[in-house]
């Protein structure tokens, strides 16, 4: 079964922090050359992780839940700047 | 503050609730005809053709409203008036209306309103329709319904039901103007067809004369900065857009984008990562928070198509999207999705259109 | 001139706001700041509300809060693949007698809250994300927030901003939160009307049901899957724990739409609209996982402080009960003149201490080991059990007897005669 | 005296929240949020830049239910300095005649303690689209309408002069005018700030003004609300939904210009207003 994650975050209410974003990669050499279970791109629920051609990933934080399992992931490298976006910005829950 | 209800709406009892017998003393269909630097928005002629029909199913006159200096525009947009459609024409001509300015085109519209008393009054919703429309209603106290889709006669009430798209686009309604005449509408422009242009069509071209004084105008012109020279981006407007994404490898591939939209004389732009990339500058980003584009046709190249994007571009009447991967979001909310090498598609698209467009010309 | 408070709190969820609440009532100046756009919009929970929590908070609060459903039934259900077998308790109570659990939308009950709170005298600023504590010494004097002439002082502060607990980590004042301590919860809100979710359940009114799924749906790792009724929409979801999510290789998504498309829970949730998906860590670590609580000038409750009962799935009534007992400490303190000293704060840690919070978690404290260790309790028993369930039902000529004996086969062949005594023995003793 | 400008603001719901249920094609509003019109937080911005510059005095005013209190003190949040709301059973169900007559008046109140020079309103806002009530308010004060704004060049508060760049079908006009003005920025002109922590505390504090029609300084009633609005809505209703599947065209298995054939043709024959629209 594919699952598009995409329909599910399309439901959801998001403030965008244009050119902010709130997490990022440290070093994507770090990914690239020395992460061999790259275990974000499955594990975020928003998948804003995904592996590219040449091994290294891209993070895009629009979809962003804002749950925090990939600042808990990356333990070995620690290869992730996780902070909340700026007040009022990112994910805006409905329902919660 | 200099202004004062009553003096700024002098007309205002003459129209609202033009209720009874009144209603009878409004007659007839007009379209603002925007004539602005020379030349004339094609919404006019749209309108004209919609107006066409509109007054044919009342049995009333259908008239353009022409505005502008004593020149050979003026003079040519009456005739051309005629030509798409129009009974006949009601022309002010004088220098103050040399150019578009909110006080004096009020001032002169609506004292031809008020003196032929027409039933209903059609703008394109222009920059300049949607400014004028709003200060003609409010200074003759009635009903205006902005940025119609479809327009309709309601038999019963022998009113004007304008449909117009609400809530960005998500509801349509369908708003009437009851007890209060002239029954005013801004149109979208592109909405309506085009009328035939019947070159041998005359028609009255009634001068009318309304006191204008440069003097009395606070607003001056000082410039006109024409699009071409801005170089900036004008893709919430564009009926067409091509947009570009990471799927098109590398910066140099854009052209590719670029020629196909400007074959389409629409506008090009690209995804958020290439925008921030650099591969196309910010004003050209698509998919960017709070910037949605509703061009006619959204044709997406190697985009994947990621939440923003997607809120974005709905309003799209045709997606087309082009990418390798089949299962790429975009290919949902695509109407039509190419499954395959944007390098490869995208330049027999444009040659495809070039092809069919130079057969156009020829014949 | 930067402004001073009595107290600050950070977080505007379920123990942020009782604890601003009580301490604002009590005649304090306090200030709460809350990140999200509106108090519980960067919030998610199930989510059910223990009625008893709330009402020492709230004495009548069953006749004001935005509860949605009042449970009325419970269901267990261990599932394989196509099947499932459950129990069901189904009960109503006595007429002198409440319900004690609600089905509830968090971020309705979190403005609701958020509201009496503000009533009270809190003075709430939303959209503003704490960065940082302000220190002297070793001594906590007020917050730094993400705005240009950001920083608030106060007494004390309150640390109520959730499981990652960005601000304490930050300030040195706990460790990060571990891998193995969280679960990672993904939930969908599915609208359908009132009476078709009435219909589906067999309810009517205010009553409720929810169902805890177990089994094979969360593929061999340790999590568990529910569905609650709310008025006009059921909250589906599964979560599992983070570091198995990590090892298995599985998306978090992915369980959720297997859920979806199970048997036994497609139908009931059939023409259903989603409207928000949701993703939220759960601090599952348990007794073993609580950092230091308090300190010079601070203290820490609700979900940033790990208090959450796994076993019970209790995290809503512990937020609002260590909120509760932090802004209890400090009125106490405060009425005695005394300081908020790491010292005198002390009193906080022997309240939660004396506490069912921190008794049931101690009661449990060994759970999450066994079940890490053990998968068998969340695959191979529900597999066994529901197969058992078909070789009973199944009307196939072949005799009960028979049939008891290929069960009991099954079962040993799978886990062992020892196997089988030794899982029984672990489970007792984790429980007991 | 610094200027005293005047931003008239709306409480919307956010539009990109409403959904069309695909099933029955009937309107889904649970957990729309209301939010303040983003166009009016572009004319918001605008007006603080003013303030920042020259020192201004801003009243955000809005007209709406008691909840929309909540959109004024956020537009506090941002820098704003005093927040009226119009809040009256006789505004209800009030087109753009009926709300420019309305605001107007209340604006000529607040004018009465320290003159207006500038108002902002919103382009358009986001639910009813209509991009009405800024000119009504202008023509209704006199006040100089300059409309669809994207920069503003240049303004001098003691000769009481502006310049701005207003854009126009195919090119930007620039245009002079003097103060008393009513604009309407464009979107993209500017995005609004993040404001520093006093501003927070203003907003967590402030109460916006009340004014029922009366306090306002509205003297015919009959021109509020439904009264007096000319517009009756009639229907409203979801547009067809587009249809819900990508058709696809595999190119994998063609050479492009087939498959590209093969779109034009399918393009053109459902969608004749693009062959049209092409061909222009």
């Amino acid at each position: 079964m594919t699952v598009k994650v995409e329909e599910k975050l399309f439901e959801n209410r998001y403030r965008v922090d244009e050119g902010r974003a709130h997490i990022a990669i440290r070093a994507p050499e770090i990914c690239r050359d020395r992460c061999e279970t790259p275990s974000c791109t499955w594990c975020c629920p928003a998948a804003c992780y995904t592996k590219a051609e040449d091994g290294s990933v891209i993070l895009s934080t629009d979809g962003c839940l804002e749950c925090g399992t990939c600042r808990l992931l990356c333990s070995e490298h620690d290869n992730v700047e996780w902070s909340y976006p700026r007040g009022g910005y990112g994910v805006l829950y409905k329902f919660g | 503050m200099s202004g004062d209800d009553q003096a700024a709406a002098p007309s205002a009892a003459a129209a609202r609730r033009a209720g009874g017998a009144d209603l009878g003393a409004w007659r007839g269909v007009w379209v603002y005809v925007e004539l602005e630097r020379g030349r004339v928005h094609p919404v006019s002629w749209e309108l004209l053709g919609e107006g066409r029909k509109l007054a044919d199913h009342l049995g009333v006159p259908l008239s353009g409203v022409v505005m502008g200096p004593d020149d050979a525009a003026t003079a040519q947009a009456c005739d051309e008036a005629l030509r798409h459609g129009a009974d006949a024409v009601h022309v002010v001509r004088d220098p103050v209306l040399a150019h578009y300015r909110t006080d004096p085109y009020t001032r002169a519209l609506t004292e031809l309103v008020e003196r032929n008393r027409p039933e209903i009054l059609l703008l394109g919703a222009t920059t300049l329709g949607r400014d004028l429309a709003g200060a003609v209603a409010t200074t003759l106290g009635t009903g205006l319904t902005a940025d119609c889709t479809e327009l309709r006669i309601d038999d019963e009430t022998r009113s004007l039901a304008a449909t117009r798209p609400t809530f960005g686009g998500t509801l349509l309604c369908t708003i009437h103007t009851l007890e209060y005449r002239p029954q005013m509408a801004t149109i979208r422009p592109r909405v309506m067809a085009m009328p035939k242009r019947d070159p041998q069509r005359t028609g009255r071209v009634i001068e009318e004369q309304v006191a204008l004084a440069e003097d009395d105008v606070v607003t001056k012109i000082l410039s006109y900065i024409p699009d071409a020279d801005a170089d900036k981006a004008q893709l919430a407007y564009a009926d067409v857009v091509v947009a570009g994404g990471r799927g098109l490898g590398k910066p140099e591939n854009f052209r590719l984008v670029r020629e196909l939209a400007e074959l389409l004389g629409g506008e090009y732009g690209g995804s958020r990562p290439v925008a921030q990339a650099g591969w196309v500058g910010a004003d050209r980003q698509i998919g960017q928070t709070g910037k949605t584009i509703r061009p006619k046709l959204y044709i997406a190249a190697g985009i994947s198509g990621a939440i923003q994007h997607r809120v974005g571009v709905e309003g799209a009447d045709v997606i087309i999207a082009i990418n390798s991967d089949p299962n790429a979001p975009i290919m949902d909310f695509a109407t039509y999705a190419v499954v395959g090498d944007a390098l490869q598609i995208l330049p027999a698209l444009t040659e495809a259109l070039r092809e069919r467009l130079g057969r156009r010309v020829a014949a | 001139m930067a402004e001073k408070f009595d107290a600050i709190v950070v977080g505007a969820g379920p123990s942020g706001n009782t604890a601003a609440y009580l301490m604002a009532k009590a005649g304090m100046k306090v200030l709460q700041l809350e990140r999200g756009e509106y108090p519980g919009s960067k919030n998610v929970q199930g989510a059910i509300m223990y009625a008893d929590a709330l009402e020492a908070v709230i004495p009548n609060c069953r006749r004001q809060a935005p509860f949605e459903r009042a449970v009325l039934e419970q269901r267990m259900w261990l599932m394989d693949e196509r099947s499932h077998v459950g129990s069901h308790f189904r009960g109503t109570v006595d007429a002198d007698e409440q319900p004690t659990r609600y089905t509830v939308i968090r971020a309705n009950m979190d403005k609701w809250l958020s509201g009496k709170a503000q009533d009270a005298g809190v003075l709430l600023i939303c959209e503003t994300t704490v960065v940082d504590l302000l220190k002297k010494g070793e001594r906590v004097v007020g917050v730094r927030t993400d705005r240009a002439r950001g920083d608030v002082f106060a007494d004390v502060v309150v640390l109520a901003d959730g499981v990652n607990s960005l601000v304490a980590t930050k300030a040195g004042l706990r460790p990060r939160v571990k891998a193995q301590d969280v679960a990672l919860a993904v939930k969908e809100m599915h609208f359908l009307p009132r009476h078709t979710i009435e219909e589906r359940f067999n309810i009517s009114g205010n009553d409720g049901v929810v169902v805890e799924m177990l089994g094979k749906i969360t593929k061999g790792m340790v999590g568990t899957g529910f569905l609650y009724t709310n008025r006009e929409s059921i909250s589906l979801g599964i979560g599992c724990m983070v570091e198995d999510f990590k090892a298995s290789g599985v998306s978090p998504y992915q369980l959720l739409e297997e859920l979806k498309s199970h048997p036994s829970v497609r139908p009931l949730i059939a023409g259903s609209e989603v409207k928000e998906y949701s993703a939220h860590l759960i601090p599952e670590g348990g007794y073993n996982a609580i950092p230091t609580v308090h300190g010079d000038g601070w203290l820490i409750c609700g979900d940033s402080g790990g208090f959450v009962n796994s076993v019970h799935r209790e995290g809503s009534n512990l937020a609002m009960t260590t909120g509760r007992m932090a802004a209890e400490t400090i009125i106490g303190l405060r009425d005695k003149g005394r300081d908020y000293t790491a010292a005198n704060l002390k009193s906080y840690r022997r309240a939660l201490e004396q506490s069912f919070v921190m008794k049931d978690l101690k009661k449990y404290r060994d759970v999450p080991e066994i079940l890490h260790g053990n998968r068998q309790f969340l695959t191979t028993y529900p597999e066994l059990l529901t197969r058992a369930a078909h070789t009973m039902l199944k009307v196939d000529g072949v005799d009960k007897l028979t049939k008891e004996k290929e069960i009991k086969r099954d079962f040993v062949a799978r886990r062992s005669r020892f196997g089988l005594f030794g899982d029984a023995i672990k489970l007792m003793r984790a429980l007991r | 005296m610094v200027m005293h400008i005047v931003v008239c603001v709306k409480q919307v719901p956010d539009s990109s929240q409403i959904r069309v249920h695909p099933v029955t094609n009937t309107i889904m509003r649970q957990g729309v949020p209301a939010v303040v019109n983003p166009y009016d937080l572009v004319s918001l911005e605008e007006a603080l830049r003013i303030k920042d510059r020259f020192g201004a005095r801003i009243t955000v005013l809005s007209m709406g239910p008691k909840m929309a209190a909540e959109a004024l003190k956020k537009c506090v949040s941002f820098g704003a300095d005093d927040a009226i709301l119009i809040t009256d059973r006789v505004f209800a169900g009030s087109d753009t005649l009926a709300t420019s007559y309305a605001l107007s008046s209340a604006i000529r109140t607040i004018g009465a303690g320290q003159p207006v020079d500038m108002v902002f309103c919103g382009k358009q806002t986001i639910d009813g689209d209509t991009a009405q009530v800024g000119p009504g308010v202008a023509r209704r004060l006199g006040l100089q309408q300059l409309t669809y704004v994207s920069r503003i060049e240049h303004l001098d508060p003691e000769a009481r002069e502006i310049v701005v760049h207003r854009r126009a079908e195919g090119g930007v006009q620039v245009l002079k005018t003097k103060l008393p003005c009513l604009v309407t920025m464009m979107e993209g002109a500017n995005t609004i700030r993040f404001a520093d922590m006093d501003a927070m505390f203003r907003a967590a504090r402030c109460q916006p003004i009340e004014w029922d029609h009366k306090a306002a300084g509205i003297g015919e009633v009959a021109r509020c609300g439904l009264k007096g609005s000319p517009t009756v809505v009639k229907k409203v209703f979801a547009p067809p939904p587009r249809a819900n599947k990508a058709e696809v065209i595999d190119a994998r298995d063609k050479p492009a210009r087939e498959a590209v054939d093969a779109l034009l043709a399918k393009l053109f024959a459902k969608h004749p207003q693009i062959e049209e629209e092409i061909d222009r």
